[in-house]
């Protein structure tokens, strides 16, 4: 088994590499880097009228954007530039950002916080919530609670999350003024006390978690679902039931555990949205996460972030299908001890 | 073709017509989906029939008529409402115009109110209008016509690309299979939407060149499915029967494996229509989709949250979207359940 | 020797295998190993053996669906690893096989007339209505009424559906049909009714067959002579009467003992105790030696080889003449 | 009297038209204890379903038993509440299954397995207690080394050990009534001899009925003291074991043990074979279902049920001819 | 949303000669010293200090540094404007006012000026500002170490040399004689300093989060990336009892929030989180700022008209892509731009028709031209005479079987709608607009490329008087990286750029200027579109403005700093009042203000 994982790590460098490599490339031939930024911002109007001491278009000599080509680092051929950068990836620098001049590593920590916050809460609610539901509508199959739960449950994969977002703020924040309009924490968050500040955090993402989680309810929920009815008919059912189980009983201590091997399966991919955030949501909700800060460098052509950022996910997508592997084998026996036992 | 016309497809076709929720879905949304191809006949603000002078004229599909052809004095296309209103006394001239009598592209500003004009009436805006004037209702109407003959011709590529793909995969296996797996999984790591929003910050992508990218992007799913499929199918004793019988490497994947696992792929379509509609809408929400003036869901999505205050934009598009994507989840449940009836069965 | 169509020598086919997702580490699964026979015109051997010994994968060997690790197949005089791939073709259309399960070697897409056609279409014989005439007599020759060629193999129960496979493997006039456990899933009543047509049609054509089958009833009931299959080899070939009333080697004696029959209590005597090894780790030596109650020092260390006193009845065992005697 | 007594059971199944089929059909049977009575009949005969009829483990919308009374020592279940059910299940009456691989949970050891049907009919033992219980069943059932397989999952064992491991759990309350429904069918012919020698073994040491359901007429003529013949749902035959097999009356019974190939047949005659097909549920004869397949069969046979006969020799046979059969 | 402020630009000089001289080495004894200590007062006397002014911005800044990379951001308006300049601009009068100079001189050769510096002017950490920190200031601009080319040039090519004759007296000189009030405006150095910096290769990265001191009223006190910066009133600010900065600054404390989305910036805004928001949008002034707390006197609207130079905001059409090479076909789609309809439907008539590229710029602003009107048979007969007089199935015009289209490049989405408007009006002349929406870097570097047919855009206006040789001489033409991106290539016009560019005479270059805004409007290939001459907001009741609202160059009202800027206060007793009334629903007086004092009559 650890020889299977050792391979399955090395198995990373090749993909890690092409998808590195690849987005690299498109950042590269893409027009508008961060010099035609710096210069957009200098000579682009907005709407309105203004009393500047400025002095509108100039123009750059060559060796003036020679030299800007030379700090951002777009004078050598896109190959080298890569094995450059791989290079310091290799030893854990990714760089500068080029618009924030700081250590992109140390930009994208900052936001983990955060970003993990709303990661790690969806992943357990989605989880505490669809097995337990996926659980009652597969036993109680056709009922007027399946039924309904499927209806909500679509309705929330039907809706981009981001309508939802702004359908919550507008309703929740805006009109009723139940919740804050957004931001993780109170500007006032240092004063208050230990239980205060959940409370602070807690009302602060009640509604950016609603938005994130109503999307992914619909697929572990019937993931659940469909898993467990597979169970239920099953041959081990019967002898459980044979055994003198009642038919809780039986699906507690037998079905349950067989059912949640699929959706241990999604668990390592869900991993990857750990970081992931909508930016669409961070935006509306003010939240500053990773999926904002992608959004924006992708826009403000901050190409070290956006390398960053795909390093990461790239490298949190790439372990977490190992770690679906791992989640398999925990609770499926047959995986964990494929290797052995005589046939 | 065998394809359809067998027992195992005529079944599933039973059984999907048995789950009445997907089967109306289905119908509804073919429904819906015909009237839209003929939108032009349902909101446009040419005319469906005009008389004039004892003419009979179609201007539908057309070519343009100006305003001289109707004796009036401008040279640009003919405003037919104005020439319906005209007419409306007059005899010899009648004109009927569609439903809605307003193009997706027409700004009609109302004088007097300032866009985005609420529903009425009156006005025969039966959703209102957009910021520009546009009437919502014929821009949804031409949206849908957009989003669906998108999700559809990038399924098509995506499944043709994965099903050849995945094929060869599975039934060569060896090297070929070895090289396209790597880059299956380095093409699917790649965070699509990530670069779909670089390339398309670059260029405005039209219909085609975004359809393009799209594809380039999502064939990768379908063939892993079809590689798989197909090391499934080729393990079997029919196409193990066809090769003892000196059956060629084409006749067998054409004859035997690709009609056998292709047909599963149908469960997937509903899923793939969704998930085109929904990223080309988030594409337009985000400005990174189609181009202006051209009629989408996304950039009406977009007005409507920026313009809360006028409900009747945000509310008619995400209720058209709810209603749309809840059809075909429902179509996609349906279909699941025709191929892989889940027979609920319980001890007790 | 004119009468000889076939002749395996030493045919060994070996799979490397790869064990749940995390058993990367390959395991060679010597399915078969080292086996040899001949089968001559019209004759029908009979190959049993217990599930994994290796029968089918020796089926699919000799037809070159699997491609042998080592090893030779000679079919009238010529080895079929050297040839192209018209010749391959050719090969093929005289070597046929009939399947275990008719629900899965029947493509259920095709109408059945699409399937009887296919062999022709393949091999180019005839034109479409005289491939038609040929779907009808094969038919016929199968026991099916002529309707049944625009139905598809759902609308039929399993034994007709063999009797597809039967018509579709007889369809190019083969020489030698592989019969691959054909009756195994079959009922006792439409199992009987195969085995009739089986028989007619290697009497109407003259057919070499390979009947291969776990149910020692129905391999005694079809065959001239006998392979009993253990673990990937032969352990002991002969003529079907020979094995039946006077099996040499340990496992065919246990196989007949526990084949149950009416009105018999089994035999306490020759039962086999123990499970079937592993055909990735089979045990040294002669390899039944784990579960033979004769076995001594000698059978865990040397191979025994197949021998035999006349040229008929070949047995791999040590000690299967001193069996004998002491019997 | 009886052990168990089945009084017109009928079961019903629903098919995919939401139609419901009485698959089963008044079938009638009394088991005395210690006794083993055999159930034996083709594919789709619905031998199995009358077998979990008895507990009620058909599964549920589809299937229902829809007639009939069931009385375990002289106690009705068909009309017990759920919880009395469950008393009785695993405790007086056990059940093992066909495939052991899919009927044992995958992911549960098998000493947690084994030692759940104790947790749940002795609440109050200790846990080493049914931990000692669990190991000697092991040993009873002969597991090598039980020490070993405690910590064992289903798939690492073979499937003759599984089946060890399903009759361990079945034995671990000491039933009165043991149904084994084809236990043999998914195992080699060497390991069927073993269980089915390890069944007689532990019936005659606990004294425990058995109802073995079977499709092989040999095997079951080995193990039974009563048989009965099912054929499309109903009782063709009901009898003891060496009077069914020494002289069978219904024609059913005659031809399957005609188209038997075996000992008693010479190599590659024409086996008698029955032709035609079981009636597919839809479509069931009016009268004696057997009444297509017959060659017996007359008007009589076409239009009424037959009525089930008592022979001479204590056999209820259902068909209306046996008597001129007989001569 | 906050203009993007900018500041000092270079621009090359082309084939203009350098002037040699040099600054003399000792003060000469004849400079007439000049100041401004009698123009009228702006603030108003009545202003309470204190507070906390709540306001917000969308992007945060990524730097700190006043130059640099990435030092343009919507928050370095707040940093440049806490930066005093030598001399500010009376934002009434236009005439010059002492900032850290007291007094200002100018040289005999028409292209030096001298400052006496306040002795008084103190850097944030108490240090005086000396003459040493604005000749380090020039070196600091020349360095290639801050990464601001177009600063090393403006630095090295306009600003020729900086002398310090002593502590507090520096000489400035400018490569060009200009007249006196753009040379105060345009030859000046910001001190830097020079206590705080090192300069070496990794000053881009050091500085980029260190708080520079500053000699304006406010110091940035608190940094939460991400969420907000906080500025803080210095107590002892050294200009508070100057004539121009007394009564202004008025908040204790100004927290920049972020808020990235300017939709959920008005939720903040209506639940009273932000006190001012502005309204310059239609959309947002006439349907979101709407209800409860607007009819209930809680909040404040005011549309104020000022006078400034205006953006140069239109379609520019690149005289290098055919069919645009025509000047009939430049003129037919001038005729054909629909610009008053747009004002009149999306823009709810609130914006004006931009007539000239230089409108608010004055006396140099050629009002007498108008721009041309959408006239459907004045662009038939020029496109008739262009040839283009068929027209194809669409009703678009064809000639040679190819149809009359125009692609426009633009990059602001939120003007789609305006483009549709003026698509569909074209159509009826039978043009055919093709929309291109990329986005801004993408847009800028196709036009920088000439590769454009037509440019939807606005360039930053500012200065005071126009700027020609940049948007229209040859020699910016046909080349890559200029702001003429219609390629005119006129040699008429190049020829009397020129003269502009060297007269010193302002009415010399009034009458040249009205002149070649002539030409370029005759050129025909800019086709001027909006401005929008006032400044809309709305405020809470508490926020309270002088009494004239604001001044001639207020470009926002709220701005808490700046030349024009920190006119308003809290007033607390008005808050408490109001937020007394809005927790009971009681009505306070509605405040709606419209200010026409300074609008320029069309």
């Amino acid at each position: 088994m650890t020889g299977y994982f050792v391979r399955r790590f090395l198995l990373i460098i090749p993909t890690f590499i092409g998808i590195t490599l690849l987005v690299f490339a498109i950042t590269r031939v893409v027009p508008g880097g961060p010099i035609e930024r710096l210069m957009t911002q200098i000579q682009l109007g907005g709407e309105t009228g203004a009393l500047h001491r400025s002095q509108g278009g100039g123009t750059l000599s060559d060796e003036q954007l020679d030299e800007l080509k030379r700090y951002y680092g777009f004078d050598k051929p896109m190959l080298s530039s890569y094995a450059i950068w791989l290079k310091k990836v290799v030893q854990f620098d990714l760089g500068l950002s080029t618009r924030y001049q700081d250590p992109v590593w140390q930009i994208i920590k900052e936001r983990f916080p955060i970003s993990i916050f709303y990661g790690l809460t969806t992943l357990i609610l989605t989880y505490v919530v669809c097995i337990p539901l996926g659980l009652a509508k597969g036993m109680y199959h056709g009922s007027a609670l399946d039924s309904w739960s499927s209806a909500v449950v679509f309705l929330g994969y039907a809706l981009p999350s981001y309508v939802i977002g702004i359908a919550l703020i507008s309703l929740f924040a805006g009109y009723w003024d139940i919740f804050p309009l957004g931001g993780f924490i109170s500007d006032n968050y240092d004063d208050l006390s230990t239980f205060g500040k959940a409370a602070d955090i807690f009302h602060h993402s009640v509604l950016p978690l609603i938005a994130y989680l109503a999307g992914s309810f619909a697929v572990t929920t019937l993931m659940m679902k469909n898993s467990l009815m597979d169970n239920l008919s099953s041959d081990y059912m019967r002898t459980a039931t044979a055994k003198g189980l009642s038919r809780g009983e039986s699906v507690r201590g037998h079905a349950l555990r067989n059912s949640l091997i699929p959706v241990a399966t999604s668990f390592g991919n869900n991993i990857s949205l750990l970081l992931g955030g909508s930016f669409l949501i961070e935006t509306i909700f003010n939240i500053d996460g990773i999926g904002l800060l992608g959004y924006e460098a992708i826009i403000e052509r901050d190409y070290p972030i956006v390398m960053g950022i795909l390093v990461i996910s790239s490298l949190l997508y790439l372990i977490g299908n190992i770690l679906s592997d791992i989640c398999v084998a925990l609770v499926d026996p047959r995986i964990r001890f494929g290797g052995r036992g005589a046939a | 073709m065998s394809l359809f016309n067998n027992p195992v497809a005529r079944k599933r076709w039973q059984r999907f017509r048995e789950s009445r929720r997907g089967y109306f879905s289905a119908w509804i949304l073919l429904a819906l989906t015909l009237c839209s191809f003929g939108a032009e006949m349902l909101a446009n603000n040419r005319a469906l029939v005009v008389i004039h002078n004892g003419e009979w004229h179609f201007p539908t599909y057309g070519d343009v008529l100006s305003g001289k052809d109707f004796g009036l004095d401008y040279s640009y296309e003919v405003n037919y409402r104005e020439l319906k209103s005209q007419s409306a006394g007059s005899d010899g001239s009648w004109v009927l115009m569609p439903p809605i009598p307003f193009s997706p592209l027409e700004t009609d500003l109302i004088a007097g109110d300032f866009p985005p004009h609420a529903p009425s009436l009156d006005s025969r805006h039966y959703l209102g209008t957009d910021t520009s004037g546009r009437d919502v209702a014929a821009r949804l109407i031409y949206g849908f016509r957009t989003a669906i003959t998108f999700s559809l011709l990038l399924l098509f590529f995506n499944y043709a690309v994965g099903v050849a793909i995945g094929c060869m995969m599975g039934f060569w296996g060896g090297a070929f299979d070895l090289v396209f797996q790597r880059i299956i999984e380095i093409w699917s790591n790649i965070p699509f939407l990530y670069v779909i929003m670089i390339v398309a910050s670059v260029i405005t992508p039209g219909f085609w060149t975004l359809l393009f990218i799209m594809a380039f992007f999502g064939w990768t799913s379908m063939t892993w499915y079809m590689r798989t499929a197909t090391y499934k199918e080729v393990a079997r004793d029919y196409v193990m029967a066809a090769r003892a019988l000196g059956a060629s490497g084409p006749r067998i994947v054409f004859r035997h494996i690709l009609p056998n696992s292709v047909s599963t792929l149908v469960t997937f379509v509903p899923f793939s229509v969704a998930s085109g509609i929904t990223s080309l809408t988030a594409l337009d929400y985000l400005g990174f989709g189609l181009p202006p003036p051209v009629s989408s869901w996304g950039e009406l999505l977009k007005q409507g949250t920026e313009n809360l205050e006028s409900l009747w934009l945000v509310g008619s598009v995400v209720v058209a979207m709810t209603v749309i994507l809840m059809l075909v989840a429902y179509i996609g449940e349906a279909i699941r359940d025709a191929y892989d009836p889940r027979k609920f069965s319980f001890y007790e | 020797m004119s009468d000889l169509i076939l002749d395996v020598q030493n045919l060994q086919l070996h799979f490397s295998q790869r064990r749940g997702i995390f058993g990367r580490e390959r395991a060679v699964v010597r399915a078969v190993d080292n086996v040899s026979f001949q089968l001559r015109a019209g004759e029908t051997l009979g190959l049993v053996g217990e599930s994994g010994c290796g029968k089918s994968s020796l089926g699919k060997a000799i037809l070159n669906l699997h491609r042998p690790t080592n090893g030779r197949v000679i079919y009238q005089g010529k080895d079929i690893a050297g040839l192209t791939d018209r010749a391959m073709r050719e090969y093929r259309r005289s070597l046929q096989i009939i399947f275990q399960d008719p629900f899965e070697s029947l493509n259920s897409r095709h109408t059945v007339s699409a399937i009887l056609e296919e062999p022709l279409l393949i091999h180019g014989i005839g034109d479409r209505d005289s491939r038609r005439k040929r779907v009808d007599a094969l038919l016929d020759m199968v026991g099916l009424p002529s309707s049944a060629s625009s139905k598809y193999p759902h609308e039929f129960s399993g034994g007709q559906r063999q009797r597809i496979g039967i018509a579709r493997a007889i369809a190019l006039k083969p020489t030698v049909l592989i019969c691959d456990e054909a009756v195994s899933a079959l009922d006792v009543s439409v199992q009987a009714q195969i085995l009739n047509l089986l028989l007619d049609i290697q009497r109407e054509l003259h057919l070499s067959m390979l009947f291969i089958s776990h149910d020692l009833g129905v391999v005694r009931h079809m065959s001239d002579r006998i392979a009993v299959m253990y673990l990937g080899q032969i352990v002991e070939i002969g003529d079907a009467q020979a094995i039946y009333q006077q099996a040499r080697h340990p496992y065919t004696q246990g196989l007949l003992a526990a084949i149950p029959k009416i009105g018999h209590t089994p035999e306490e005597t020759s039962q086999i105790g123990g499970d079937i090894p592993s055909p990735m780790a089979p045990p040294s030596g002669c390899r039944f030696h784990t579960r033979c109650a004769y076995a001594q020092e000698k059978c865990k260390a040397e191979v025994p080889s197949l021998t035999a006193k006349d040229d008929r009845h070949f047995t791999a065992c040590h000690f299967w003449e001193e069996l004998i005697h002491s019997a | 009297m009886s052990l168990l007594s089945v009084q017109g059971l009928s079961v019903a199944i629903r098919g995919d038209d939401g139609v419901l089929h009485e698959l089963v059909s008044a079938v009638s049977f009394d088991i005395a204890a210690g006794e083993t009575m055999g159930l034996v009949g083709e594919s789709g005969c619905g031998k199995s379903l009358t077998a979990m009829s008895i507990l009620d483990l058909l599964p549920k919308p589809q299937a229902l038993r829809s007639a009939g009374t069931l009385s375990f020592k002289g106690e009705s279940i068909s009309s017990a509440s759920p919880r009395r059910l469950r008393e009785i299940r695993g405790k007086n009456i056990a059940v093992i299954f066909q495939d052991p691989m899919t009927a044992l949970n995958p992911v549960q050891t098998v000493s947690q397995q084994i030692s759940e049907v104790l947790a749940i009919h002795f609440p109050e033992q200790s846990k080493k207690c049914r931990a000692d219980r669990v190991l000697s069943l092991l040993h009873e059932v002969g597991i090598p080394a039980p020490q070993e397989r405690l910590s064992a999952y289903p798939h690492q064992l073979s499937g003759g050990m599984r089946q060890r491991v399903m009759i361990a759990m079945a034995l671990a309350c000491e039933p009165d009534l043991l149904i084994a429904d084809e236990p043999t069918t998914a195992l080699d012919v060497t390991i069927q001899a073993q269980i089915v020698r390890l069944l007689k073994g532990l019936q005659a040491k606990n004294g425990m009925a058995m109802l073995f359901i079977t499709h092989d007429l040999a095997l079951v003529s080995q193990v039974s003291d009563k048989i009965a013949v099912m054929y499309a749902g109903k009782i063709a035959e009901y009898g003891s074991a060496q009077q069914v097999f020494a002289k069978p009356h219904h024609p059913y019974t005659q031809s399957l043990l005609a188209a038997l190939p075996g000992a008693h047949h010479p190599p590659k005659s024409p086996l008698l074979a029955l032709e035609g097909q079981v009636p597919a549920i839809q479509d069931m004869p009016k009268g004696c279902r057997f009444v297509n397949r017959c060659p017996h069969a007359a008007d009589i046979c076409r239009e009424e049920i037959p009525p089930q006969d008592i022979t001479t020799d204590a056999t209820v046979v259902a068909c209306h001819r046996w008597k001129e059969i007989a001569q | 949303m906050r203009n993007l402020i900018l500041f000092l630009l270079g621009i090359t000089l082309g084939s203009l000669s350098l002037n040699t001289l040099a600054l003399p080495e000792k003060l000469p004894a004849d400079l007439v010293w000049q100041t401004n200590h009698s123009d009228p007062v702006f603030a108003d006397p009545n202003a309470q200090r204190g507070g906390r002014f709540r306001t917000f911005v969308s992007t945060f800044p990524l730097t700190l540094r006043l130059v640099g990379p990435d030092s343009n951001g919507s928050f370095a308006g707040y940093m440049r404007a806490n930066n005093l300049s030598l001399v500010g601009i009376h934002p009434n009068t236009l005439k010059p006012i002492p900032e850290l100079a007291t007094e200002w001189a100018f040289g005999t050769d028409g292209h030096s000026i001298y400052f006496r510096l306040d002795p008084e002017a103190r850097w944030s950490d108490g240090t005086p500002v000396t003459a040493d920190d604005y000749v380090f200031g020039l070196e600091f601009m020349r360095s290639k170490f801050i990464l601001a080319p177009w600063y090393n040039n403006y630095f090295s090519e306009i600003i020729t040399d900086l002398v310090k004759y002593d502590d507090h007296t520096i000489g400035i000189e400018g490569a060009t004689p200009k007249p006196d009030d753009e040379m105060l405006f345009e030859y000046s150095v910001s001190p830097v300093p020079k206590h705080f910096h090192k300069l070496d290769e990794n000053w881009v990265r050091d500085y980029n989060w260190r708080i520079e001191p500053n000699t304006g009223p406010y110091i940035i006190t608190e940094i939460r990336k991400g969420k907000y910066v906080e500025l803080s009133r210095k107590q002892d600010w050294w200009a508070n009892e100057k004539r121009y900065f007394k009564h202004r600054y008025n908040p204790d404390h100004i927290r920049v929030k972020l808020i990235r989305d300017l939709n959920i910036a008005y939720q903040y805004f209506r639940k009273g989180e932000l006190d001012t928001f502005p309204l310059l949008m239609p959309r947002f002034w006439h349907k979101k700022a709407q209800g409860d707390i607007y009819e209930k006197g809680y909040v404040g609207k005011i549309k104020f008209y000022n006078d400034v130079p205006q953006p140069i905001s239109g379609l520019f059409l690149n005289e290098d892509a055919p069919p645009l090479d025509d000047i009939n076909v430049r003129y037919a789609i001038a005729h054909a731009l629909n610009v008053d309809k747009v004002i009149n439907t999306v823009l709810h008539g609130d914006y004006e028709r931009l007539q000239t590229a230089h409108d608010g710029y004055g006396d140099y602003s050629n009002t007498s031209i108008r721009a041309r009107e959408f006239d459907l048979k004045k662009a038939a007969s020029y496109l008739e005479k262009a040839g283009w007089d068929k027209r194809g199935n669409e009703g678009i015009r064809v000639k040679d079987g190819k149809p009359l289209s125009v692609r426009i490049t633009y990059y602001n989405s939120g003007h789609n709608d305006r483009l549709v408007i003026l698509a569909q009006e074209a159509r009826k002349a039978g043009i055919d607009f093709q929309l291109q929406l990329l986005d801004m870097s993408a847009a800028f570097k196709q036009i920088m490329e000439n590769k454009h047919q037509a440019a939807w855009m606005g360039w930053a206006g500012g200065g005071l008087s126009p700027r020609y040789w940049e948007f229209y001489h040859s020699d910016n033409a046909h080349k890559s990286q200029t702001n003429n991106v219609t390629n005119t290539d006129n040699k008429i016009l190049d020829e009397k750029i020129m003269a502009y560019r060297t007269a010193t005479e302002k009415s010399t270059r009034v009458t040249l200027a009205h002149e070649l805004e002539q030409m370029v409007h005759d050129q025909g290939s800019f086709i001027p579109t909006f401005k929008v001459p006032y400044t809309r907001e709305a405020f809470w009741r508490w926020i309270r403005l002088p009494a004239s609202y604001g001044t001639r160059t207020s470009d926002a009202l709220f701005d808490p700093l700046g030349g024009s800027g920190g006119l308003f206060w809290i007033d607390k007793d008005e808050q408490q009042k109001t937020l007394d009334a809005k927790q009971y629903g009681e009505a306070l007086p509605t405040i709606m203000i419209i200010d026409r004092d300074w609008a320029v009559a069309p």
